[in-house]
């Protein structure tokens, strides 16, 4: 009964956040309200078992999310774009009315579901042993479906290419993101000093413990990632420039491996079968391709594109 | 889906918050507000997955819903990060954050 | 190995994906990776039309667990007109995008874009899995967006930015369907959703959500307006792929969706109701077509017009008649719509590419008497427009002569008018460009070889072969749908 | 050999059509060469079969377009009887676009689109199966319509795109009604008496109406016809072409297709289908020649004529009568054979003196004597003047009316006779006894003979073809044998 | 039996090889002499010849020739007035420009004309007849002048109502008959349910160019304009060939009382009207046009009759023979006005006295020829008709007299002018056939020479051109007022009529509907880029689809 109270607390904190994300008068304000709701999201998560997600929220969702959202702003104050004007109220009634149709119709939904649920836990659990992992998501992300993370790696990848065709073509060739000016002796080069060793630490070990316990590349990578973006917010380390080999090859490393991995077991028989012998040693390596291409690639995606040109 | 248990809950949550994230998307003009209302969208998809997926007794919630969320979780990011990219072009090269349909006044977008 | 081949259609692409993100491939190395991935399709090709329709379980793990991939007919025969557009595709791209002295902005991004992109849809075609399939179709999402961003003018970037609204709603909307199926079926896989239950509210409205999520990408009218801007304002060859073949992929889910996950879905009137929005983006996309003052405008409302069409394969085979005799005719004439469309729609573009190019602009009077000085793009732009016509002998025709058929039996006349009349309004907009052509002088200053003039021919003549070589490729696309069309106009 | 006849004789028109496409403009001398070599032998070929289906023999290849869609190519009588037509039309009208256009530019396009344009017309007259000919014949629409916008200039531009616009409605109408009919009893072939009473009297009708209606745009019935007078614009062999063989013919070949070879005759009288069609045969022949009355150029003129003429077709199509199916198919020949010597002529009176309207032609009898005397022997004959062949179709046709217990279809030809005479007899009135105007002393001399032998040699035929129409193989002697082999109940 | 039918279609191709000969640039200046000579093979056939039929299966609808006595004589008669003014013309049109078009029309007419007498089935005849008729147009107005086009038009006009009226009447009798061969297809006339319809088409192309009242109207036009051969043969020849075609196709026996009594009595009318119309005119080739519709009148009352005869065999040879002499003398009076042309006034006596004797000829005159087959013909009637078409040789003198009259007007003015050989000698030869051939031909029509002297017949012969003397005396003295009746009479009216309502243009043209589009389809697309508006939409597909699919 109490359980139920604090979960209904925090659903009522959730959703009162992201109203003030979505509705917030300040574009600013909103964000913040954003990362907030980030971060209560991850306390759900956290509250309903699911490790490995709360922590990939908290990463993913509001922290490089966020991040990328306030560099986003900042630049936009930069250019001084307009706002546009308000929807007329008719507009914002029927749209009121739409989405709430739309949230009646899946209360509804799960209204109907069989109560006693029909997951795929069991299913998992007794494959768990074959997968060559202990952690359950990490044998789904890694084995079961690693089909799927296989093109989610790919889809990073298509986000960065994106972003870097979307270069002013003066400034091909340069380093991406603006040049970061941090006071030497401000408190971001202080933290950039500070943390990045930590962050280092802290991601390898999450990339490492994910096959047994919650953590894995994703959340891992993005850690590291966050450490590479606090190195160069702080004006410590310049981000090399796009048409770098070294640096594309970081970034395709992941999924090149996972790719060869995938394309030797075709060869051999079966589209990224993992034999169970070699699951674990093929997944670690995996893992660890992933996180360095992960971490480059999100640090580069809220790099954004080069915005000056080659030196 | 009697009885009022935690997934459920959270379930119903999501459901809000879908809702939320879609009246942000249709009323909001400013394109990082709707970035915003995307990804509120979406992680009310994302909790409602998750939700469903530790109902019932079963004390370990479902770990495939889990993974599939992750892998939404860094799509949604990847989509974000391009479309953010799109905007902080467009805004260099036009001055706005809106698209053109949605600055009345401003017909052309160029 | 040849049971593989499917996979490598996928595996091939993203190699040469990453290849070229490390650094613009050679064109031999191009031409390599083109002559592989079309020997591959045609192994899986060869492999369905010998053994049938087959799944590919992902990692050794059997459904419900892991992911399968579905080949069959129709997933090959998207495979192979993917592979045939994506060929003429890259080898018209290379003189804009490849061998630069200097690497450039466009000239590195094009090449793992466009094989993204072929191996995107190749995913999207090959798998089996909803959740799988919301990955690919972002993936292919993010890709095409970056394709329609490449020209970098304010145009285009809104273009994208629009295009991304109505796709990532549209990804929402078919995941939160997707969410609700598994937390009612436990399972994602289509063969085991197939057999649940699939009458309860839930599924409904999750198959309400999926179905829009999935028109609101194929741009079914009303939600197509990003769709001319998007492909119009790529480049020619982006555009080629955006037009011909990427709305095709979440059409084609649709049609996975209802045929092969839920045929026994009530909802006659749903049907109804989204073949009606199919006949409005006909007769609507034909008109404004005809309105264009771009060349590529038209074009690309041509597809809104053309992928009406598509949309009739509801009311025309499914529900209630998925049962009946002339079913199985309006699924294959859809289909095969699906495939002669994205041939000569591909072909339209990359000749409208060339025309823009020589001409120096867009409007459409840059087909100024092109018969005289490019008549083989002109010829070509004619071929395509026989099957956008839907006119003997085209591929086109076959389809429209489906899918009549099917309407005439199940008695709905409504819908045949609306085939009918589309043949007709197509032939007022591309017409309108066509005519020009016999201009008497011309105005297309840049000279174009003959070589590069030769892609979109060659694909414009293989729409029209389909029209006369149609027995195989019909037959083809059946293989593994539960009802075969063996007497299909009967 | 034999089972690939008709796909020889269609690829002797389309082979040398595609090569010519690609040849560069200057290959003057090999493209010519290429399109009479193709004329000649699809020529030589036809002769042999007719020789061969006079005895008898019917050549039939089939594949199926899709399981249940066959397309059959089948050589009958009445097909040969078109194709014999259009391949000798085909030749003559490929000589004098040779003399017609000379050094002009756009000629690779022009002949690759003419030889598409017969090899659809050839199509069509081969066609064993419904969906085969709505195949050929929406080809043939694709391939005049280039033909017709030759000239590039805005009125062609014009022209083309109300061709296009009747066209194009008339193809949608009728590929309704096809898939229609199909639907309802199944694929149509020619031979194979489809299931018709598995219709509804009512459908029946219906089907046929819209049918007619769709092939009508082609034989420009009343109502449907605008396209042609505007095509007019078109240059002289294309006009010659479209107006005797190709695309009016295509029409009217098409309507006699449904009417005897998927309804049959004695369907469409049992459906009392046969007066309304023959009604609207009438109204056109009329309504054509009193439009014609109004024209004050040669072509439009012309054009009109053949609105009237070909409608002729129609009525004896309609009749229930096997004098009335001889009239129409003799009247499909006859036709051809004097309106493609009259557009000849045509074209050598604008070629040759810059003559469009028809009080320029004052006195140019005198001057371009050839010309004019196979235009006089075309419109004579288009009045139906005995002996030259019009006359011929008009006393079968008139014969055939009252067979079929309608007298007044007499009245209509008479009314028709004298109408023609009304427009034609001015127009030869100023050619022979009007002082030589303006245009008539500027004229310059008949040359080439690639110009003015192949009008010369349609007159001499259409004259030929009523002095000896009781010869075997006259068009008369032909028509009879289909009549009789064919559609004799 | 015709030996083969190679001389019969020699009897045509002859004359339409040398009508084509003649435009031939090497033979343009000699045309002129193919004219006398075409006629010959005709000519030989119809007296030497074998009688019977001959087939040409290949030709046209499968042609048939074919010579009987009665056929034979019409066609020796028209061969050799056809004969006779082409040698006449060989003089007369010598400085006249075009001559070789001349020619070539008038061998073209020509073999028409020799076709409508052999031919045995209905096309050929049509064909014939069709060839006799129109081409005729050339020779009416070769002069080119105002008026001669006038007529020229009419003529085509009325010859293009005659020949498209006959057609459908043949085509009407050619499905009963089954045949298109001239017996079977007027033995099915009488037995179709659509007889009267056929026998009134057949009359209207048959009668205009028999110059039967009404349709008359165009001999008065185009006689004075036509060159002067060219009248010859169209009075004596070219109109016998719609009243050979009424003696081919008309049926005769029971059931025809009706049309034999309409022939008889539009024929008597005309005959009068004829005498009347002609007393007033003042040209002297529209006197003698006049008098061919008079004389044609007569003979068509004779076919009348025939129709309802016991024997109409005989009386159709009775008009043979009366046409036979009539086209002779006509054509004689018609050259003689040419020949009065090229003849001083003073030197005309000669000529006045011989044309007084062809004028008593036609006009009945005893011991003349004509004298002798009009008392052949009267034999046919009986009763009142008898007299009237004996009284109607007063007129027919009176109308001569006028012509006579008329005649001494023409002479040259010139002193010296000088009417050669070849254009008296073919006047004299038509005067002395006219005159001697019917005694001749009278056992041919069954009659014998003392029937014809008989008395009372001569007596019936005299009285009526006493009689007509004496009028003409009076006339003369009294000089009455002379109705103006214009030539071409009721044509006249009839033309104004016509003219007035050319003027007000008639255009077929129809309205263009000029549609604007009400909605423009821009201002809606412009919402649906709208995300706000999509979306809605979106999510109300998606609400909306909820409900659907459960129905």
């Amino acid at each position: 009964m109490i359980e139920s109270v604090f979960d209904i607390l925090l659903c009522a904190l959730i959703v009162g956040v992201a109203l003030a994300a979505v509705l917030g008068p300040r574009l600013f304000s909103s964000v913040v309200f954003f990362i907030v709701y980030g971060l209560f999201l991850s306390v759900a998560w956290t509250h309903l078992g699911a490790f490995d997600v709360a922590l990939a929220e908290a990463a993913i969702g509001a922290g490089l999310t966020g991040v990328l959202l306030v560099a986003a702003v900042s630049r936009l104050d930069r250019l001084g774009v307009k706002e546009p004007a308000p929807a007329p109220p008719v507009a914002r009634v029927t749209s009121a009315l739409a989405a709430g149709g739309l949230s009646g119709a899946l209360v509804l939904a799960l209204w109907s579901l069989d109560p006693d649920g029909t997951g795929l836990a069991p299913v998992v659990e007794a494959n768990l042993h074959a997968s060559g992992v202990r952690n359950p998501v990490t044998a789904v992300l890694l084995n079961f479906r690693a089909y799927d993370t296989l093109i989610e790696s790919v889809v990073l990848l298509v986000a960065l290419v994106g972003v870097w065709s979307i270069a002013d073509e003066r400034h091909w060739g340069g380093e991406p993101g603006l040049r970061q000016h941090a006071r030497p002796d401000g408190v971001l080069a202080t933290f950039g000093r500070l943390l990045p060793p930590l962050g280092l630490l802290v991601g390898v070990y999450i990339v490492w413990t994910g096959t047994d316990d919650p953590g894995g590349a994703f959340q891992g990578g993005t850690i590291l990632a966050a450490v590479w973006l606090l190195l160069a917010m702080a004006g410590l380390s310049d981000a090399p420039a796009i048409t770098r080999r070294r640096l594309r090859l970081a970034v395709i490393a992941g999924p090149g491996v996972f790719l060869a991995v995938a394309a030797a077991g075709a060869v051999g028989g079966g589209f990224l079968v993992l034999p169970t012998e070699y699951a674990k040693p093929l997944i670690q390596e995996i893992e660890a391709g992933l996180a360095l291409s992960i971490a480059a690639t999100l640090a580069l995606l809220v790099l954004g594109p080069p915005q000056r040109g080659p030196r | 889906m009697s009885g009022v248990d935690t997934g459920t809950i959270f379930a119903l949550t999501g459901a809000v918050l879908i809702g939320i994230g879609v009246y942000g998307l249709l009323v909001r003009g400013h394109m990082l507000r709707r970035l915003i209302a995307f990804n509120v969208m979406s992680s009310g998809i994302f909790l409602m997955f998750g939700a469903t997926g530790a109902r019932g007794p079963a004390a370990a919630p479902d770990p495939v819903p889990q993974a599939l969320i992750i892998t939404g979780l860094v799509v949604a990011l990847a989509a974000t990060a391009l479309v953010v990219a799109l905007l902080l072009r467009y805004a260099q090269i036009t001055g706005r954050a809106a698209l053109s349909e949605d600055m009345p006044g401003e017909d052309d977008p160029a | 190995m040849i049971a593989m081949a499917p996979v490598f259609c996928i595996i091939v692409p993203l190699a040469a994906a990453f290849a070229s993100v490390v650094r613009p491939l050679p064109r031999p190395l191009v031409g390599l990776a083109i002559l592989v991935v079309l020997g591959l399709t045609g192994m899986t090709v060869a492999e369905v039309w010998q053994q049938g329709a087959h799944r590919i379980p992902v990692g050794g793990w059997q459904a419900p667990l892991g992911i399968a991939l579905v080949v069959d007919g129709l997933s090959g025969a998207l495979l192979a007109t993917t592979a045939l557009v994506m060929t003429a595709v890259l080898l018209a791209a290379l003189p804009e995008f490849a061998d630069r002295d200097r690497e450039t902005r466009k000239g590195w991004a094009f090449w793992p874009l466009a094989f993204l992109v072929w191996a995107a849809l190749n995913a999207a075609f090959l798998s089996g899995d909803l959740f799988n399939i919301y990955v690919s179709l972002e993936f292919l999402t993010l890709a095409t967006l970056a394709l329609v961003s490449l020209e970098e003018t304010a145009e285009a970037l809104e273009a994208a930015m629009r295009y991304a609204l109505f796709a990532l709603f549209g990804s929402l909307a078919y995941l939160l369907g997707v969410v609700l199926l598994y937390a009612a079926h436990g399972t994602l896989d289509i063969a085991l959703l197939s057999q649940a239950d699939l009458q309860g509210t839930n599924s409904i409205v999750a198959a309400a959500l999926i179905t829009t999520g999935l028109a609101a990408k194929t741009a079914l009218f009303p939600f197509h307006a990003w769709l001319p801007p998007a492909h119009a304002g790529a480049p020619a060859p982006a555009s080629a792929m955006l037009s011909g073949l990427v709305p095709k992929a979440p059409f084609f889910v649709l049609i996975r969706f209802w045929f092969d996950v839920a045929p026994d879905l009530p909802g006659e009137a749903a049907l109804q109701f989204i073949g009606t929005l199919g006949a409005a983006a006909i007769v609507y996309g034909s008109v404004l077509a005809m309105r264009q003052t771009q060349l590529k405008r038209l074009v690309a409302y041509s597809t809104v017009a053309q992928l009406g069409y598509l949309f009739l394969i509801f009311p025309l085979a499914g529900g209630d008649g998925l049962s009946q005799v002339w079913s199985a005719g309006a699924w294959t004439g859809a289909t095969f719509h699906a495939v002669s469309h994205a041939l000569a729609k591909a072909a339209m573009f990359l000749a409208a590419g060339l025309v823009v190019h020589a001409a120096g602009h867009d409007r459409v009077s840059a087909m100024n008497g092109l018969t005289q000085s490019m008549p083989m793009t002109a010829f070509a732009f004619g071929l395509a427009s026989v099957t956008i016509m839907g006119l003997p002998p085209s591929g086109g025709f076959v389809a429209k002569y489906l899918l009549l058929t099917a309407a005439f039996s199940s008695g709905q006349f409504i819908w045949a008018a609306v085939i009918v009349a589309g043949g007709v309004l197509a032939a007022g907009y591309v017409f309108r460009p066509l005519s020009r052509t016999f201009f008497h002088g011309h105005v297309q200053t840049v000279a174009v070889p003959r070589r590069q003039q030769a892609v979109p021919l060659t694909l414009a003549a293989l729409a029209l072969l389909l029209g006369i070589v149609s027995s195989a490729p019909y037959a083809f696309l059946q293989t593994g749908r539960p009802i075969a069309a063996e007497e299909g106009l009967e | 050999m034999t089972p690939f006849l008709p796909a020889l004789i269609l690829g002797s028109a389309l082979v040398p059509g595609i090569i010519t496409f690609f040849l560069p403009e200057e290959r003057v001398r090999l493209r010519n060469a290429l399109n009479l070599g193709g004329a000649l032998v699809k020529l030589g070929l036809v002769v042999f079969l007719v020789a061969e289906v006079n005895r008898g023999r019917i050549y039939e290849t089939s594949f199926d377009l899709v399981p249940g869609l066959p397309m059959v190519l089948r050589l009958d009588a009445l097909g040969l009887l078109f194709v014999t037509l259009s391949t000798v039309l085909w030749l003559l009208t490929t000589v004098y676009a040779i003399g017609y256009f000379g050094r002009r530019r756009n000629l690779s396009r022009f002949f690759g689109f003419f030889s598409l344009c017969v090899f659809s017309t050839t199509g069509i007259a081969f066609s064993g199966t419904l969906v085969t000919l709505f195949f050929f014949y929406e080809l043939l629409t694709l391939a005049t319509w280039p033909l017709v916008v030759h000239w590039g200039d805005a009125a062609s531009i014009r022209a083309g795109r109300r061709y296009l616009v009747y066209t194009m409605s008339g193809s949608a109408v009728l590929l309704f009604a096809i898939v229609w009919l199909e639907s309802t009893v199944g694929p149509v072939e020619f031979t194979v008496p489809a299931e018709m009473a598995a219709m509804q009297d009512w459908t029946a009708r219906g089907i046929l109406v819209l049918l007619v209606a769709g092939l009508g745009v082609k034989a420009a019935l009343v109502g449907l016809h605008r396209w042609l007078p505007a095509a007019m614009v078109a240059p002289a062999p294309v006009s010659a072409l479209l107006h005797a063989v190709a695309v009016v013919k295509a029409g009217a070949f098409g309507i006699v297709r449904i009417v005897y070879d998927v309804y049959g005759i004695e369907l469409v009288h049992e459906l009392s289908m046969t007066l309304p069609l023959a009604l609207a045969a009438s109204a056109t022949i009329l309504f054509g020649s009193l439009m014609a009355l109004g024209q004050r150029q040669l072509k439009p003129l012309l054009a009109y004529s053949t609105v009237s003429q070909v409608s002729y077709i129609l009525l004896g199509a309609a009749l229930f009568s096997p004098y009335a199916t001889i009239g129409g198919l003799v009247h499909l020949v006859h036709q051809g054979l004097m309106k493609i010597t009259l557009f000849f002529c045509a074209g050598v009176f604008d070629e040759r003196a810059g003559i469009h309207d028809i009080d320029e032609l004052d006195g140019i009898g005198a001057r371009m004597p050839w010309t004019s005397v196979a235009f006089t022997i075309g419109a004579l004959g288009m009045i139906g003047l005995p002996p030259i062949a019009g006359f011929v179709s008009k006393w079968y046709l008139g014969l055939g009316g009252v067979g079929a217990g309608h007298e007044w279809v007499v009245a209509v030809l008479a009314a028709s006779s004298l109408l023609n005479c009304a427009y034609f007899l001015p127009v030869l009135t100023r050619i022979w006894f009007r002082a030589p105007g303006p245009h008539a002393a500027a004229a310059k001399r008949e040359v080439p003979a690639a110009l003015v032998v192949p009008p010369a040699i349609t007159a001499a035929a259409a004259l030929a073809a009523g002095l000896f129409a009781a010869f075997a193989y006259s068009p008369l002697g032909w028509a009879t044998l289909i009549v009789g082999r064919e559609y004799t109940p | 039996m015709l030996p083969g039918p190679l001389l019969p279609l020699a009897v045509l191709a002859v004359p339409l090889g040398m009508g084509l000969l003649a435009v031939l640039p090497r033979m343009r200046a000699h045309a002129l002499l193919m004219l006398p000579v075409a006629p010959l093979p005709a000519l030989a056939l119809a007296v030497f010849g074998a009688r019977g039929e001959a087939d040409a299966a290949d030709i046209l609808l499968g042609m048939r020739l074919g010579l009987d006595d009665r056929s034979a004589l019409f066609l020796a008669a028209s061969a050799f007035l056809w004969m006779l003014a082409g040698l006449f013309a060989t003089a007369y049109m010598r400085d006249t420009g075009k001559r070789e078009v001349f020619t070539g029309f008038w061998c073209l007419t020509l073999a028409g004309n020799l076709g409508v007498f052999l031919a045995q089935d209905a096309i050929t005849f049509y064909a014939s007849f069709t060839a006799v008729s129109l081409p005729a147009y050339i020779l009416i107005v070769h002069e080119a002048t105002r008026a001669a086009l006038r007529a020229g038009r009419i003529y085509m006009i009325l010859a293009l109502i005659g020949e498209t009226s006959f057609l459908a009447g043949l085509i009407l009798a050619g499905v009963q008959a089954e045949s298109p061969m001239i017996p079977e297809v007027s033995a099915a006339i009488s037995t179709a349910p659509q007889g009267d319809l056929i026998l009134g088409l057949l009359l209207v192309g048959l009668g205009i160019k028999a110059g039967l009242v009404p349709l008359h109207v165009w001999l008065p036009l185009a006689h004075p304009e036509a060159p002067t051969p060219a009248s010859a043969v169209l009075s004596g020849a070219i109109v016998k060939a719609g009243l050979f075609g009424m003696i081919q196709f008309f049926p005769t026996g029971t059931g025809m009382e009706g049309w034999s009594t309409l022939l008889v009595w539009a024929g008597l009318i005309g005959a009068y009207f004829g005498i009347f119309a002609g007393l007033t005119q003042t040209k002297v080739k529209a006197v003698l046009a006049y008098s061919t519709v008079s004389q044609m009148g007569l003979m068509i009352a004779a076919v009348g009759v025939a129709l309802a005869a016991n024997d109409p065999p005989h009386v159709f040879n009775l008009v043979a023979l009366y046409a036979a002499h009539h086209g002779l003398a006509k054509g004689a009076l018609f050259l003689s006005t040419g020949v009065a042309h090229r003849t001083p006034r003073k030197r005309l006596w000669p000529l006045l006295a011989v044309v007084a004797v062809v004028s008593l000829s036609v006009a009945g005159f005893p011991f003349t020829g004509g004298g002798a087959t009009k008392t052949a013909l009267k034999s046919a009637f009986h009763g009142p008709e008898a007299t009237l078409v004996a009284a109607s040789a007063a007129g027919t003198g009176l109308l001569l007299l006028r012509f006579w009259y008329l005649l001494r007007f023409q002479a040259a003015d010139a002193p010296g002018a000088r009417a050669g050989l070849a254009l008296s000698a073919p006047l004299y030869a038509a005067i002395a056939a006219a005159l001697l051939l019917p005694w001749v031909l009278l056992g041919f029509a069954g009659l014998e020479t003392a029937y014809i002297l008989k008395p009372s017949n001569l007596l019936s012969g005299i009285w009526p051109l006493v009689a007509g003397a004496v009028i003409g005396g009076a006339a003369w003295a009294l000089r009455p007022p002379r109705p103006p009746v214009p030539p071409g009479d009721l044509v006249v009216p009839v033309e104004r009529a016509v003219r007035r309502a050319a003027h007000r243009h008639l255009r077929f043209a129809f309205p263009r509907p000029q549609i604007r589009p009400a909605l423009r389809p821009e201002r809606l697309e412009r919402l649906l880029t709208r995300w706000d508006t999509a979306g809605l939409l979106l999510l109300a597909f998606a609400l909306g689809l909820t409900p659907l699919l459960l129905l």
